[in-house]
């Protein structure tokens, strides 16, 4: 619980920082140039390194795990999903991983039972949310691409349209802003009642949690109560991307929250759990095919060992085996 | 950096993933309208504004839900500023007699910001300048 | 305006006020005015041939002409005495009455059934009687148009903007989806003016006013004349009077 | 029931800080240490007498610095452990997979933590946020107590991979029980049952440390017995040069029992079908116990295998029932001792199919060997026979999780038994849950975590027991055939554990062979019992 | 659970793709309606309900008619039911879905769906259908998934589920009720004015829900090899048999009111739909199949040995369910809405998307049902 604490005070510290530094000092030209300008270039440069040291260490094996019939004998209807031996099935796995979340679909509890000793009970809703989750933050940032766009793209208004949906207040409160908002809760509420993974959550799984919850709220506000000067906004946000900077000046310091918020959260992102992003696709028990006896596997650094030979080993036991009647090697030799 | 392994799929995810992240920076070069701000027209042969240009830049569209609701569902037509001065409720009578031009007004930050608003569906501006 | 404000200062107002605005918003029994409209029925049946009321009304609410196919939308319209009267009058008297046409229009009822039923309350009954409908609301269920026995609703069956001849621009068009009716011309009334219709009638067969109002000419007629309402039996209470 | 559920088993952890808590070494639940005579004959680091319980574990001076820089160089040869360091974001998904966590409701066996263990100290040593923020950022000291928790905890775990199956970026607690125990190794923490079967399988060639002529002995004396059975007097070749295949089993299947009957049931069907093959004194055992300890263990155990082939001059190499050997073969043998280029490809020279699939390690699963003999007609088979038994099949998680061999095992049951019944849908073929005992921790002296560890295994027997009446457990893994019984006399009773190949053996009607009475156990067939009764 | 509604054989994978691409077919049309609006279906200015609506009533009905299962399961423990009870809940589940389906299509404006909610009126049936349409929906849901998963994992129903039967007895006739006073509320119609319609609507919905389920039976035992129990199926024929009389009974009360009072609002849409008025007859014939049929299969189903004769177990139920859903769907709008306020007489034809829509939804319902019932079979089937 003291985790939680310590995540919830450290995102209100975070938010109080450019409602200080704006509010109070007034440094509207560092926390709109200078922090997005920063946070990006730590994403991006965090990112790639993050990627590069993960593949300068080498897979030494072909360790996939396999969830389903291997192909061996012909008239045996092999798993070619589950049990991938070419690049096809490797593609149609990771596809399903990515796109399906797809080993969180087969997620189940196991709930100690009193009579039955044990049961086992679907979990689907874990998996719902989650890929509600990751597929509501997607579609947000594509909306947002509105933003950084001139002139828009048609597919981002056309989502933008599905988005809005259903036509309630305005502007329209969007689904994603409701079923991002219901996830996150989920997520939480998660964290802190089931007690294993209460047990198991750290400072920053909590922490991670709230900054996004706060980064989706301030969005939220910005666009239902606080509002901004959207104009100004995007003069801003295309100015960022052209190298062409730009100070808005008919957003209020709520813009400013969000905007920290998102930036720390794309700075942190090479630094923390976030990073699950890049790696689900290059986690060995997934990407690789369960062929490893059909081809040779190389393992870069496979290092000769000292290894009991043959003839040493018969050195040993010779004359146990001439008496047992086995054919030995050096025997042999001399008749 | 040591020896990268798995190189190909690698760089060609990597390049991918700055070609997204850097998106917004080509695509405005190459289509070049990044630096575009739209210039809105506004005839002032009007009073002047029923609020500051700043509010109304940025709540035009509670003002306007405000004022639908207070027009449709209590009948109310008449709208007192804080400072006591009347106006018509009134988006054809009132607005639009500053805002004479939809297209060059109303239109070009919809679409400069991506936005779509229900409102013009039904009522409709005229393509010709109001008058 | 100011308890809108209150409502967004206060946080878990605000969420109210998103879901549940002005859901309770009380109907008001002192009522000072109630306005009516009559109708002459023997002043048209010497002009059978005008529509000039039908041309105005339509012609000022943006109403799209759509032929008389099955789509068609209608605020004011006309129909035969013995098809609107059908049991009001002894057989005998319909054979002077029978072909005489009848103006017809929401009799924004006293007691209006569309109203009851609606599920969004985007119809409702203004406290001057005029039964309102809320183009932004209104879901397109259909259902006031099952409760209303006067078949006064029409519904916007397809995008029918292009119906719309010339456009008045000071009124809006509606989209696909939602039913409209005849609104009492209440944008007029709010600016002091009569009715389109009555004021287009040359020959004055259409008369409107405050029936609260013991002065007003309406008053006065309705006391003195006589007059039908439509399926009276039914309770509905209409405010719409034919003069005979 | 005849055992109530076991007190401990309580899944919802109390609240407490798992980095505050010292593992606690509590008897029965942990392995004993590594004689020195073992390490010293394996050359392995820091050999010294030594136990988990007492309170100095005689580690080197700068045991620390050994740690950090083996963890280093870790991350830098398995990527699989660098990225499985960094892409948990603890959903929670893994939490009650672990047989071990179900078994003990000991929170530190939730796989997601027993991988904290180790990635709490490659935070605080390895990532910029947990060198600057510490407790902040999940990150903690090395310290002797968290080695020795790591000790406890990857001494806890049978890498069976149950919780990778269901973790959404497959992180693989097995890789990370591997890498904790290569870690732990280079301070010299090992256990007996490891060392020692590795040291013996070193030195004799398998892991009893049965000579040479004891190994043809024991043959020798399967061959009487078959002969009793059957009447017929079979031919079991040893280091015979030339032979097409070598047959390489692990050493259980001639030493302990029930695996002894499997044994038979090999030798009876590569007697009926005239298999060109031999044993080998040198490669008499296919499993290793390297696996469980180090890559480099592993490497020189697994060795002999390719070695013997080529001396013996064989053309391909066919493997018996095991698990964890076969985790060797199938991921690990043609990249580590490979590459076999002197050996063929693998063509059965009774049906002529092709394995393509172990087209270049060169080495046939005996489930697919016989799966092929049997789909072509190849073997005369009396299902009657093991009318005794009603069976269910256990898939070991090596095979199932790292193979991907069930159907197989499957059809061959099918094919040999009129009662076959499979154990509840979360608990078999991929689902598997563990025996127990797997990755080198099948000893006496860890029996209670042997017992609670195989829990939902012997759940899931009870439930088909009580269901259909199962009496026999099939499976395919010499530890499995080693602690199932054990495992499912305390839990369950009543319930015998076989090999898939006794049941063949049984099954088998062999050529020229007498009236079979007694099945592969010594015991009446039930078939027999009957036309007794039926004579009175 | 839900994986299980995935194994099958490749008649099974072919019902579902024949299901999936009517159900595609219909959400082409849908898409279509929504681009060019309402004006696509038959319905008019005067007829402003139609085949959606009617469909809407059908299957409310066939939802609330689970209560003909309950209450003799749950409140007096007849066992016979014990082993289709599931079928019976998976069955109003999938109705009540569909049922709000059609009332999602007829809408002018689906995307203001939600201010139903957001400005509530209870002062509407139509609110409080929504209520009770979606109440009865979740509790289904929850009561045929905890049974399912009760049955699967071989452990008793929580305690609870209990209680949740017991709501639902009443909620089952509330959904029905709340469904005719839509209707009987009105007096604008005269053909919907008459405080039988909602007792008439119960019975109907007792023919038709259970003369499905029976149909249903017979054909999961025809085809899946399932066996409901001879005795279940008996009981089932029993039910639709006495409610069929019912009806026929109620539908008798109505004529001899409208006609004998001969009250002229009521009898004009009374002899339009069974004689014909002023040259229409557009609902004649169908109004005297509907009649002809239900007397027929009357008399048919008392007959005890109905259920050994399959083939015309299953005309004669259809059959029957065809005319049930003319007599409340069809004739009940088509009659409803005539003759208009201005005493002229309107046509109804359903146009072909109309149709298509309609055949979607169906399709939709029976692809949920399908999926659903092999859920269960599976589980029956794996213990």
């Amino acid at each position: 619980m003291i985790r939680l604490i310590y995540a919830f005070v450290l995102t209100l510290f975070l938010i109080l920082i450019p409602l200080f530094g704006v509010g109070i000092l007034g440094l509207t030209r560092f926390f709109s140039i200078v922090i997005p300008y920063s946070a990006f270039l730590i994403f991006l440069a965090g990112s790639i390194l993050r990627v590069l040291s993960w593949v300068s260490s080498p897979q030494p094996f072909k360790i996939p795990l396999t969830a389903g019939q291997q192909r061996s004998l012909q008239w045996i209807k092999s798993s070619y999903i589950e049990s991938p031996y070419n690049k096809i099935g490797i593609f149609m796995r990771m596809l399903l991983e990515i796109l399906f979340f797809r080993s969180l679909l087969k997620n189940e509890k196991t709930n100690p039972h009193v009579s039955k000793w044990l049961l086992f009970t679907s979990n689907k809703r874990f998996w719902l949310m989650s890929i509600l989750f990751h597929y509501s933050l997607l579609i947000i940032v594509f909306r947002h691409l509105k933003l950084f766009f001139e002139p828009i793209p048609s597919i981002v208004n056309l989502l933008s349209r599905i988005d809005a949906l259903f036509e309630i207040s305005i502007p329209t409160i969007l689904l994603t802003e409701i079923i991002v908002l219901v996830c996150i809760a989920y997520l939480l509420l998660r964290r802190i009642v089931v007690s294993q993974v209460r047990y198991i959550s750290l400072t920053s799984d909590y922490f991670v949690l709230f900054l996004l919850l706060s980064v989706v709220l301030t969005g939220i506000l910005l666009r239902h109560l606080f509002r901004v000067d959207i104009m100004d906004v995007k003069r801003f946000a295309l100015g960022l991307f052209l190298f062409n900077p730009y100070i808005p000046h008919f957003v209020g310091s709520c813009f400013y929250v969000h905007l920290f918020l998102v930036s720390f959260l794309f700075a942190y992102f090479p630094f923390s759990k976030l990073v699950h992003a890049g790696g689900v696709f290059l986690s060995p028990t997934r990407n690789l095919e369960n062929n490893s006896r059909t081809i040779r596997y190389l393992n870069p650094w496979n290092y000769p060992v000292k290894t009991r030979t043959y003839d040493e080993w018969e050195d040993e036991f010779r004359e146990m085996m001439k008496e047992a009647n086995i054919p030995v090697e050096k025997e042999d030799r001399k008749i | 950096m040591k020896k990268i392994y798995d190189k190909g799929k690698t760089l060609t995810g990597l390049i991918i993933f700055v070609v997204l992240v850097s998106s917004p920076t080509w695509y405005n070069l190459v289509f070049g309208k990044g630096n575009y701000v739209p210039d809105l027209k506004v005839e002032k042969n009007g009073k002047e504004c029923v609020k500051r240009t700043s509010y109304m830049k940025k709540n035009h569209m509670e003002l306007l839900k405000v004022w639908r609701d207070e027009v449709v569902r209590t009948g109310n037509r008449t709208y007192v500023r804080e400072d006591g001065e009347k106006f018509e409720i009134s988006l054809s009578g009132t607005c639009l007699k500053c805002h004479t031009n939809k297209q060059e007004f109303c239109d070009r930050c919809h679409r400069y910001v991506g936005v779509t608003p229900y409102c013009f569906g039904c009522h409709n501006i005229p393509r010709e300048t109001r008058k | 305006m100011k308890r809108r404000d209150f409502l967004w200062i206060v946080g878990v107002s605000a969420i109210w006020g998103i879901f549940f605005p002005r859901v309770l918003a009380s109907q008001e029994k002192n009522r000072d005015k109630r306005w009516v409209m009559l109708v002459d029925v023997s002043v048209c049946a010497k002009n059978r041939d005008c529509e000039a009321c039908i041309k105005a009304c339509h012609e000022t609410h943006n109403v799209p002409n759509v032929g008389g196919s099955k789509e068609q939308i209608k605020w004011i319209w006309f129909s035969k005495f013995e098809k609107v009267f059908e049991t009001e009058i002894p057989p005998i008297a319909q054979k002077k009455l029978g072909s005489w046409p009848v103006i017809l229009m929401c009799n924004h009822c006293e007691n209006p059934p569309c109203v009851k039923v609606c599920p969004t309350s985007a119809t409702w009954k203004r406290k001057d009687g005029i039964v309102m409908m809320d183009y932004h609301r209104c879901i397109g269920c259909r259902y006031c148009m099952a409760a209303c026995p006067y078949g006064a609703r029409s519904f916007n069956w397809r995008d029918n903007k292009r119906y719309v001849g010339n456009v008045n621009y000071d009124f809006p068009l509606r989209n696909k989806g939602v039913v409209e009716k005849c609104n009492f011309c209440e944008e007029r009334i709010a600016k002091g003016l009569q009715p389109k219709c009555v004021e287009t009638c040359e020959s004055r067969a259409l008369k409107f006013g405050n029936l609260y109002d013991a002065d007003s000419s309406v008053s006065k007629v309705l006391k003195e004349r006589t007059s039908l309402v439509r399926k009276g039996y039914l309770g509905t209470n209409p405010n719409v009077f034919y003069l005979l | 029931m005849k055992k109530e559920i076991p007190p401990q088993m309580n899944l919802s952890p109390k609240d407490e800080n798992w980095m505050e808590k010292k593992a606690e070494f509590k008897k029965g639940t942990y392995c004993y240490g590594a004689p020195l005579k073992h390490q010293n004959y394996l050359g392995l680091p820091n050999p010294r007498e030594w136990q988990p319980h007492s309170e100095d574990w005689n580690l080197p001076e700068n045991w620390k610095d050994i740690i950090l820089q083996g963890m280093k160089d870790l991350l830098e040869k398995y990527r699989s452990f660098k990225l499985f360091m960094d892409i948990c974001v603890r959903c929670g998904a893994c939490t009650d997979k672990c047989h071990f966590f179900v078994g003990t409701g000991d929170p530190k066996n939730m796989p997601v933590l027993r991988a904290e263990l180790l990635r709490s100290v490659y935070r605080r040593y390895f990532t910029l946020p947990g060198k600057i923020f510490k407790k902040f950022a999940g990150a903690r000291e090395l310290t002797e107590e968290v080695l020795k928790e790591w000790f406890y905890y990857f001494y806890q775990c049978t890498e069976c991979r149950r919780c990778s199956l269901y973790c959404p970026y497959g992180i693989d607690t097995c890789e990370i029980t591997m890498m904790g125990r290569e870690l732990l190794n280079l301070v010299g923490c090992n256990i007996q049952w490891i060392v020692e079967p590795a040291s013996n399988s070193f030195r004799t060639g398998n892991h009893l440390g049965v000579p040479p002529s004891a190994f043809k002995e024991t043959l020798d004396f399967a061959r009487d017995e078959i002969e009793e059975l059957t009447g017929i007097k079979i031919d079991i070749p040893i280091n015979r040069k030339g032979a097409e295949i070598l047959f390489v089993a692990p050493s259980a299947d001639y030493f302990a029992s029930p695996h002894w009957y499997t044994l038979l049931g090999y030798l009876m069907v590569f007697h009926e079908i005239g298999l060109d093959y031999t044993w080998s004194t040198f490669a008499s055992e296919g499993g290793n116990f390297g696996l469980f300890h180090s890559y480099e263990l592993m490497k020189r155990l697994n060795a002999k295998i390719y070695e013997e082939a080529k001396r013996l001059k064989v053309k391909w190499i066919l493997g018996g029932e095991c698990g964890h050997m076969w985790r060797v073969i199938h991921q690990y043998m043609d990249t580590i001792n490979g590459p076999a280029d002197f050996l063929e490809e693998p063509v059965s020279p009774i049906t002529g199919t092709r394995f393509l699939n172990a087209k270049s390690t060169k080495m046939v699963h005996i489930a697919e060997f016989t799966a092929d003999l049997i789909y072509h007609g190849k073997l005369v088979l009396d299902k009657k026979r093991n009318d005794k038994w009603v069976i269910t099949f256990h898939d070991s998680c090596n095979t199932a999780r790292s193979m991907g061999i069930l159907e197989e095992p499957r059809f061959i049951l099918r094919n040999v038994c009129n009662n076959f019944y499979e154990m509840p849908e979360n608990t078999i073929r991929e689902k598997t849950f563990c025996c127990g005992s797997g990755a080198g921790l099948g000893a006496d002296e860890n029996l209670e975590a042997r017992l609670k560890g195989g829990f939902p295994r012997a759940y899931a027997v009870n439930y088909v027991k009580q269901k259909f009446g199962v009496n026999m457990v099939a499976c395919m893994c010499a530890i499995d055939k080693a602690s199932l019984p054990v495992l499912l006399d305390y839990w369950v009773g009543g319930v015998e554990v076989c090999g898939v190949h006794e049941l063949v053996g049984n099954a088998l009607v062999m050529k020229g062979e007498k009236e079979r009475v007694k099945n592969l156990r010594g015991e009446p067939i039930l078939e027999a019992e009957k036309n007794e009764e039926d004579l009175r | 659970m839900i994986e299980k509604a995935l194994t099958g054989g490749k008649n099974y994978w072919l019902w579902l793709a024949f299901l999936s691409s009517l159900t595609f077919l219909g959400l082409l049309s849908y898409l279509k309606q929504l681009e060019v609006g309402l004006g696509i279906t038959g319905m008019s200015r005067n007829v402003s309900w139609g085949l959606y609506i009617a469909n809407f009533t059908f299957f409310v009905g066939v939802a609330a008619s689970a209560v003909m299962l309950v209450i003799p399961y749950y409140l007096h423990g007849k066992n016979e039911y014990s082993r289709i009870m599931i079928f019976a809940e998976f069955l109003a589940v999938v109705s009540v879905f569909v049922a709000l389906l059609f009332v999602l299509v007829d809408l002018g404006r689906p995307d203001r769906l939600f201010n139903v909610i957001l400005f509530p009126s209870p002062k509407s049936l139509l609110f409080w259908d929504m209520l009770v349409l979606t109440g009865y929906l979740i509790l289904n849901l929850i009561l045929g998934w905890k049974a399912c998963e009760a049955e699967k994992r071989e452990i008793e129903q929580p305690y609870w589920t209990k209680i949740l039967v017991y709501i639902s007895i009443p909620w089952a006739i509330s959904i029905h009720t709340v469904t005719a006073f839509i209707y009987c509320g009105l007096s604008a119609r005269p053909f919907w004015f008459s405080a039988l319609l909602a007792p008439r609507f119960l019975a109907t919905a007792f023919v038709s829900g259970p003369a499905i389920l029976l149909i249903f039976c017979l054909a999961l035992k025809r085809f899946a090899g399932f066996d409901p129990g001879q005795n279940a199926l008996e009981n089932l024929r029993k039910t639709v048999t006495y409610a069929l009389s019912v009806h026929i009974f109620f539908f008798l009360v109505e004529f001899f009111t409208v006609f004998y009072s001969d009250h002229p609002e009521h009898v004009k849409p009374f002899r339009y739909m069974l004689f014909g008025y002023e040259g229409h007859y557009h609902l004649v014939a169908f109004s005297w199949i509907s009649l002809f049929v239900a007397v027929f299969s009357f008399f048919i189903l008392m007959s005890g040995n109905f259920l050994y004769k399959r083939k015309l177990a299953f005309f004669i139920l259809t059959m029957l369910i065809f005319g049930i859903w003319l007599d409340k769907g069809l004739i009940l709008m088509v009659a409803g809405f005539n003759p208009t306020p201005e005493v002229e007489l309107e046509k109804y034809m359903p146009t072909f998307p109309e149709t298509i829509i309609t055949i979607g939804i169906w399709s939709l319902g029976t692809l949920t049902l399908s999926l659903l019932t092999n859920i269960a079979l599976q589980i029956k089937k794996s213990i």
